[in-house]
């Protein structure tokens, strides 16, 4: 389908998780046509993969099923996964946007059986786990992927195991022939949600990211104390396997630093608040965290968390930018240098496993986005320029935690409406 | 090959029986075989090294650096300044960025220049020798050379600090620089890949003035490269070599520690894969003798 | 109730031919579950399978359909059928995934089919598509409440989108908090110097724009109805009292400042010079008016050091003061500084902090006071004693470790924390009785709801949403909270809440005239319908509906209010005598299915236990157990219900007589951090079931044959393991005595 | 003894030592973008020996402890080795800052005396500007003999194998006792020393 159905008066919405989501889903509810186009191959976005939400400790899973129900039951938003935006042209009210689709290899007869994927042996690593852990090449994101679709990964065209899935599926949902295909969009406004991408901690050359085992980021910490994670829940150290009940959290990993991240990241504090509870959630009175911060930013309603969490004897702060991290080549613990500054006290703490609370870097850097979207000196864009229908929302405008990227979300969507609108006042 | 002519800034220790006239002799044997061309700054001066600063403040010591660049745009116009030791690089290129950075600092340095009838017209650049071999020669070119491998000898490259920051060199980190393994490999020589005292500092001129806490760091930096195995230490910097060659006698009376590892010039290093003599790769000038280079500048060189 | 016509569908695809006799399935629903229609087809959900079910309905004049093949929560774009109501037994997820692949295992897993081809057949012949209220009414008219950035921001971006608003301002100016600061933090690229507050151009635009009205020194004296058909009577000041119809509310009431003479300590009240961040912008504007620089209030004298006491009065936890932190005080104390510091860098500015919370670009607007020579030192302010013209801050530095004074500070500003004007607190204030309804002058809405005249507030006065994915999700529908009275936050924020809100609330209004449900069950027509006959004013629904959306009329029957209603199913759990229901949803639909098991008798040790799952959390986890193959006892059937607050106590009463030996209850987390969509669904069931031990003990059963569970979507290896141990459980005391009774 | 340049500091500054550091002391003016976060403190391989941390002397100085920042010992043990500087995240250039402030505090007499460093800091410059260029057996003779007579034997003595083993290795000469390298140009690179001293020395406010 070269030119899909989509008038002035369609919403584009770029990016499938939690704000991309909410921006097409409020949209709609008020009547209007949305196209949702996602890169991967599932919507849900990176709180899909998050275990827990600050401050209540809640799951983002459920906040995503009742998002899917809503989604389900709506006929007005059109959901096109493995789709990304290569081109934008046009002006406000009348965008010509093009949409680059790479093949998924399986068609709408596909039921989720898995039979395809018992019939596969290559393995990919998992992109929902950070690729902690692999998956098959013929795959169901996780549990909660809607398109419930599988997929197979381009790597294995061409080979036996492609012949295989294909052999083992009882409703011809697989279509090794299926080509990248590009197609033309016309849409009235836009709302660019494309989130956002951990910092490369390798690039924190000090904290050993990458050289040393036991020093991992938040994001894949989470995936550890998921249960649904690579280690069925389990917090345990990479280079041994055992358990990790000596966590440290390292705040502001790249950010507040020119070297780095210019910005503050704002989540990672909270980030680390919530994730020693899963310590202390896995080992009770025998866990142990330490966070080692510059200043704790719960804001404003956030502080009765951190309240809480001061008030659990398993967690101590320690008021010092970590300098540096050894390692212990012989057990591979990680060992943490640095000054604690009230008090001017030097330490150099054994931990089992470090937790990098690892900055936010804005994944609208890469993409080539239409150039009155100004993006400000940290990469995010700018509030919306007076003029432009192309309009942010959730982390790629700012760093927000989820209740405030889906504020944004909200917003953005009801921009876009007053664009759509006022081209159709304009017609009518 | 690119013009390998370059104005040569060899620095105060680096003179005929200066302290480190072994990394002078070593580095133009190295670069006789290289083709590489260094032609002296005449009346070059001190750079004031990093710990004369109680002398005076900053304009002096930026000026004294000037000179420098003034007389090698005078008399060897065209070509980059290439200094050995890590100082002297590091205070020029300092003094070199901060003067094209301000125009008031470099208005006042040309005025204090005049009383020596110099002019800094900020066209010259500088660069580390190390720079030199990597981006002009490259390790390829390099290797070519190589007709006597150090086959069987583990080097702990220890770069040190003022040659890895705060400029270091294009493209390495911090706090893990390769280059200087990667030297060694080049050279036939097998490098101590995860040696974590890479890039400790040896006290530099404290080692002079507060021995005992920079005794502590030294024992860490020779103690390290014993225990991953390594024969001996290879350095790029003469303050280094200096420190943890001498001051080895006096860890191991404070430490009871037994320490003789021999302390290289990646140049002496170079010269004998090169085929060089021990008295070409000044292997005479080591304190702790480098036993094993000094075998392999023996054997009969291989065509 | 036009002529049913009723059709049963089972497929035999993924594993459902082989793993079970679809013959005899489609026989039981033949059969037992009298239907019209039975066909089974290879692989339902394919474009021929939906074909062949669209052509009954268009063609034979089908109207209710079960459908026996995957989950509800699988293929809903191929099984999409508005026009007829619909079953669906979970044959995949719910039996052949969830049951083991063995020989041993086939008997009971086609039992257990069985039952669930009884049970849709049941629920559908009692079910009626919804076809939505017919009284809806459209008015997309909004009312703002608070004329401040946030209320005429909301106005603004609701104008922008076509929709008519009336902005209803207590005091006799727009421009709220915003219109008395000098200059704002900024919000756009480069963040590093005070910005125009872009107030008066806000409130110029506001009145410039014909789609909306601005009512000055009013107040909400009344509201009623509901979304779509809100009637609200704005009283002026001048003391009449215009009623208006509105389809939707955006509250947008704001703070007050904390009262910092309750903070003697640090010196307020003590001396003209220690003033809060509001009375430093008096300072500013006024200094600014006159073009000189700011002066010593107490005696005109020069101003040559400031200090700023950050968390005045706030994340204090003796409980005397403010709790939480107000987020924007860091960055307007540095903002303040930058007064003093753009005016004259020799003023030494410091500002004394706990932890300095300038989150994003807020680090550039930090690093910019940095660089103007603003000191920061992180320090525990103890006291501020006036001495003369000048004050003394004491305070111990937690860097230096050591206790310290600032001699001779000309200037301290408090900064003291935002307190919400949310109006009554419905929770501590009395309710007035049906007919003896009053205004309060505290109350910001005047509801004349049954449970109140405001929001309910979540922690700290805040009207704010519990849910993280779902910020404007205020409890009562229609009317949304903006700005700084849903949670604290600054001017940028604040815009962007409004905005958000006013989409809100026009979508609150446009779905309320198609009569379509607002969040959490967007869209769901149906609407509780009761037989007001039966009732016996019992009010049990009024005080319970989590949503406050059952007022009761003077003779203390209950007024349901559809537009009000989040169709929860909460009313339809409580009524002792049954009499609510919706028309897809309703004590029958579920009673119908739990009555239609084959419930064997006491000698075959196949024992039956209902499991009564909320489709938000525990269905979705156990489907997700039986996608991982986690297999469970075989002897459970799992109805899904719309949440814990709607299960009914008669049918767990029923499926007891009718010879079940056990009864779990899965719901969601309640208490504090509650998870539950429908707010109190889970925490009333509990209530509920805590008082089913005595009928229990009427009917001389254990108390162990009902149980309740907190059970989270992520507990797909819980939700498993509870099943299999409730059944070891009932195992262990035996089949039911009522077995063979029913 | 604190010099008459120290009394005219404290008339010209009164209390207010942030303004004094931002003026006079090499990039003083960065002192105040120092977020207390303790990365330098921590990355020091001296560390231990710092009385006070580069992170604490910057707070030090904006609560204005004059007397006690510059007479202490901690920015003597300052070894350049530029850890701090790349770390910081605000970008400090930390190594400048702590040597201009011990250059400062050097100058106005308050350093401490007798501190090694800062005896061999005057010991090289002098040593250098002698003839432009430094001459190492005078440097290590001053540096010996500076507590007399007496302690410079022992310590020469304490010396003696390695001295021998400089020799032997050719990378030591006696002679250079009398003169050793230097430039040709000794008086201009001299000249040019006092016009940049004086030059300074205008800018920053120190009247003779």
């Amino acid at each position: 389908m070269a030119t899909a159905v989509a008038t002035n008066q369609t919403i584009l919405v770029v990016g499938g998780g939690v704000s991309g989501m909410t921006a097409a889903l409020e949209a709609a509810e008020c009547g209007k046509e949305v196209v949702l186009v996602e890169s991967s191959a599932t919507l849900g976005g990176r709180t899909a993969s998050l275990y827990r939400y600050f401050p209540k400790l809640c799951h983002p899973v459920c906040g995503l099923e009742i998002n899917l129900r809503r989604l389900r039951g709506n006929r007005s938003v059109r959901v096109l996964t493995l789709a990304e935006v290569t081109a934008v042209s046009g002006t406000r009210g009348d965008f010509t946007v093009t949409v680059k689709r790479s093949p998924r290899y399986v068609n709408r007869n596909c039921t989720a059986c898995g039979a395809c994927a018992q019939a596969v042996s290559a393995e990919i690593p998992n992109p929902w786990n950070y690729g902690l852990d692999r998956l098959k090449a013929a795959y169901l994101p996780h549990a909660m992927a809607y398109p419930q679709r599988y997929v197979l990964d381009p790597s294995i065209i061409g080979t036996p195991d492609a012949e295989k899935a294909r052999a083992a599926c009882k409703y011809d949902a697989i279509d090794l022939g299926m080509q990248a295909e590009t197609l033309e969009l016309k849409v009235g406004a836009i709302v660019w949600a494309t989130g956002w991408r951990p910092y490369d901690a390798a690039k924190i050359q000090p904290y050993g990211y990458g050289r040393f085992p036991n020093v991992i980021t938040s994001v894949e910490f989470e995936r550890l104390a998921d249960p649904h994670g690579p280690s069925g829940g389990k917090i345990l150290r990479p280079s041994d396997g055992k358990l990790a009940k000596n966590v440290a959290f390292v705040q502001c990993a790249g950010s507040r630093d020119e070297n780095h991240l210019r910005h503050c990241s704002r989540i990672c504090c909270m980030a680390s608040l919530k994730q020693t509870q899963y310590v202390r959630e896995a080992f009770g009175e025998g866990a142990q965290s330490t966070v080692y911060y510059i200043d704790i930013r719960a804001i404003d309603r956030f502080e009765d968390f951190y309240a809480r969490v001061q008030r659990d004897p398993t967690v101590k702060f320690v008021k010092s930018k970590v300098a540096r991290i050894a390692e212990d080549q012989a057990t591979r613990d990680p060992i943490l240098h640095g000054v604690d500054t009230e008090g001017y006290r030097r330490y150099a703490s054994r931990h089992d496993l470090v937790v990098l609370a690892i900055g936010m870097e804005p994944s609208v850097r890469g993409a080539d986005i239409p150039a009155e979207v100004v993006a400000d000196s940290s990469g995010f864009i700018d509030a919306a320029a007076d003029g432009a229908a192309v309009f942010g929302a959730g982390c790629a405008t700012n760093a927000l935690d989820v209740n405030r990227s889906v504020q944004n979300a909200t917003a953005a969507a009801l921009r876009a409406i007053q664009v759509v609108n006022r081209a159709a006042r304009a017609e009518s | 090959m690119a013009n390998k002519d370059y104005a040569f800034y060899p620095g105060c220790t680096s003179h005929y029986r200066g302290s480190a006239s072994n990394y002078l002799v070593s580095v133009e044997s190295m670069c006789r075989t290289l083709d590489v061309k260094l032609t002296q700054i005449p009346d070059w001066n001190c750079c004031g090294a990093s710990v004369s600063y109680a002398g005076s403040g900053e304009l002096a010591r930026h000026v004294i650096n000037a000179r420098n660049f003034a007389l090698a745009e005078q008399h060897l116009p065209g070509r980059d300044v290439v200094a050995t030791c890590a100082a002297c690089w590091l205070n020029a290129r300092e003094s070199k960025e901060q003067l094209d950075a301000s125009a008031g600092l470099l208005a006042d340095t040309n005025e204090a220049l005049k009383e020596a009838g110099l002019r800094y017209q900020g066209i010259a650049s500088v660069r580390h020798m190390v720079e030199v071999l990597i981006e002009d020669l490259g390790y390829e070119e390099l290797g070519r050379h190589v007709v006597k491998p150090l086959e069987g000898v583990k080097f702990a490259g220890y770069v040190g600090c003022q040659t890895n920051r705060p400029f270091g060199i294009a493209g390495e980190s911090f706090e893990n620089p390769v280059y200087l393994d990667k030297l060694v490999e080049t050279v036939g020589g097998q490098a101590v890949a995860d040696y974590d005292q890479k890039v400790t500092c040896c006290g530099g001129a404290l080692a002079v003035s507060e021995p005992e806490k920079s005794q502590a760091q030294i024992k860490d930096i020779v103690e390290s490269a014993y225990d991953h195995g390594a024969d001996m230490i290879v350095t790029p910097c003469p303050l280094c070599q200096a420190n943890v060659e001498i001051y080895q006698a006096d860890v191991n009376q404070r430490y009871g520690t037994k320490f003789n590892m021999p302390v290289t010039y990646y140049s002496q290093l170079m010269t004998v894969a090169y085929g060089g003599s021990a008295e070409e790769a000044a292997l005479d000038g080591q304190i702790i003798r480098a036993t094993r280079l000094e075998e392999i500048a023996a054997t009969p060189g291989k065509r | 109730m036009a002529e049913m016509k009723t059709a049963a569908y089972v497929c035999q695809g993924c594993g459902l031919g082989e793993r079970l006799s679809t013959q005899q399935l489609a026989q039981v629903a033949q059969k037992e579950g009298k239907m019209a229609l039975v066909r089974e087809h290879p692989f339902l959900c394919s474009a021929a399978g939906v074909q062949a079910i669209r052509d009954d309905i268009e063609k034979d004049g089908v109207t209710h359909i079960a459908i026996a093949a995957c989950s509800r929560r699988a293929k809903t774009e191929a099984f999409h059928f508005p026009a007829v109501a619909m079953s669906r037994a979970n044959l995949r997820e719910g039996v052949i995934w969830s049951q083991p692949d063995t020989e041993a295992a086939r008997e009971t897993t086609q039992e257990m089919a069985d039952d669930y081809v009884r049970m849709a057949c049941a629920e559908v012949k009692k079910m009626k598509a919804p076809a939505g209220n017919p009284e809806a009414a459209r008015n997309t008219r909004l009312l703002v409440v608070g004329g401040g950035i946030s209320g005429m921001t909301a106005a603004l971006e609701a104008s922008k989108a076509g929709y008519p608003v009336t902005l209803v301002e207590k005091t006799a100016a727009l421009g709220g908090w915003a219109a008395k600061l000098w200059k704002r933090t900024p919000a756009r690229e480069p963040f590093q110097a005070p910005a125009e507050t872009g107030v008066a151009a806000m409130i110029e635009a506001v009145r410039a724009d014909p789609n909306i009205e601005v009512r000055l020194s009013s107040t909400i004296a009344r509201t009623s109805g509901a979304p779509g058909r809100f009637s609200v009577a704005i009283a002026t000041e001048s003391g009449g009292a215009a009623t208006e119809d509105f389809g939707a509310i955006v509250q947008a009431s704001g703070f007050s400042l904390y009262d910092a003479s309750k903070l003697p300590e640090l010196g307020f009240g003590k001396s003209p010079n220690v003033v809060d961040q509001a009375g430093l912008e008096r300072l500013a504007r006024e200094a600014a008016a006159g073009n000189a620089p700011i002066r010593r209030p107490s005696d005109d004298g020069e101003v040559k050091t400031v200090v700023f006491v950050q968390c005045a009065g706030q994340r204090d936890a003796t409980g005397e003061h403010l709790p939480y932190c107000s987020g924007h005080c860091c960055a307007t104390s540095i903002k303040q500084a930058m007064y003093f510091k753009d005016a004259n860098p020799a003023v030494d500015t410091v500002v004394l902090y706990t932890d300095l919370r300038v989150p994003g670009n807020g680090e550039d607007f930090y690093r910019s006071g940095q660089s103007k020579g603003v000191v920061f030192t992180k320090g525990a302010v103890s006291a501020v004693e006036p001495a003369g013209n000048a004050c003394s801050v004491r305070f111990r530095d937690l860097i230096l470790d050591e206790d310290a004074t600032i001699e001779n500070a000309d200037l301290v500003v408090l900064a003291t924390g935002q307190v919400p004007n949310s109006g009554v607190d419905i929770e501590k204030v009395a309710q007035n009785e049906p007919g003896e309804w009053q205004p309060d002058a505290n109350s910001v809405l005047n509801l004349v709801y049954r449970q109140g005249k405001d929001l309910p507030l979540l922690r700290h006065g805040f009207s704010d949403s519990h849910f993280i994915c779902f910020p404007y999700e205020t409890r009562r529908t229609g009317i949304y909270a903006a700005g700084p009275v849903r949670r604290p936050m600054d001017i940028a924020q604040a815009v962007e809440d409004a905005t958000g809100a006013a989409l809100k609330a026009i979508q609150a209004a446009e779905n309320a005239a198609l009569g379509r449900a607002a969040h959490p069950r967007s869209g769901d027509l149906s609407f509780p319908i009761v037989r007001l006959d039966g009732c016996t004013q019992c009010k049990r629904c009024t005080v319970e509906c989590p949503f406050g959306a059952i007022d009761e009329d003077e003779k203390r029957y209950p007024v349901f209010n559809e537009s009000r209603c989040r169709r929860c199913g909460t009313c339809m759990g409580a009524c002792p005598v049954r009499v609510i229901s919706f028309e897809n949803y309703s004590v029958d639909t579920v009673g119908a299915q739990l009555k239609a098991v084959d419930v064997p008798d006491e000698f075959s040790e196949k024992p039956r236990i209902l499991v009564l799952a909320c489709e938000n959390d525990a269905y979705p986890a156990l489907d997700m157990a039986g996608m991982a193959r986690r297999t469970y006892s075989a002897f459970v059937r799992i109805i899904p219900v719309r949440c814990l607050g709607s299960v009914n106590t008669i049918w767990v009463s029923d499926a007891l007589n009718s010879g079940y030996d056990g009864v779990m209850l899965m719901g969601c987390k309640h208490g504090d951090d509650y998870q539950c969509h429908f707010v109190k669904g889970s925490e009333l069931a509990n209530y509920r079931m805590s008082k089913i031990d005595d009928t229990l003990k009427q009917m001389a059963l254990e108390t162990e044959r009902v149980a309740t569970y907190e059970v989270a979507i992520t507990d797909i290896e819980r939700a498993p393991r509870l099943i299999d141990e409730y059944a070891a459980k009932i195992a262990e005391i035996g089949m039911s005595p009522l077995k063979g009774f029913a | 003894m604190p010099t008459a340049l120290n009394e005219q500091a404290l008339a010209r500054y009164r209390n207010d030592f942030l303004r004094e550091v931002e003026e006079r002391v090499d990039e003083g003016g960065w002192v105040k973008m120092c977020m207390q976060c303790g990365v330098c403190a921590g990355s020091c391989p001296f560390g231990p020996h710092w009385e006070h941390s580069p992170q604490k002397i910057f707070m030090m100085i904006r609560a204005g402890k004059r007397e006690e920042v510059l007479a202490s010992d901690s920015m003597w043990m300052c070894t350049s080795c530029y850890n701090c500087v790349v770390r910081c995240p605000r970008k400090l250039p930390i190594t400048t800052i702590m040597h201009g402030l011990a250059t400062y505090a050097h100058r106005l007499g308050l350093a401490p005396k007798r501190q090694p460093t800062r005896d061999f800091s005057v010991i090289f410059w002098e040593n250098f500007t002698r003839n432009g260029r430094a001459n190492e057996i005078r440097l290590m003779l001053r540096l010996w003999f500076r507590d007399g007579f007496g302690a410079g034997i022992r310590k020469a003595l304490a010396m003696k194998e390695v001295g021998l083993g400089m020799l032997r290795a050719k990378r030591m000469s006696p002679f250079e006792i009398f003169g050793g390298h230097g430039v040709k140009d000794v008086k201009g690179f001299q000249a040019m020393i006092r016009k940049a001293q004086e030059i300074e020395d205008r800018k920053r406010g120190f009247s003779k």
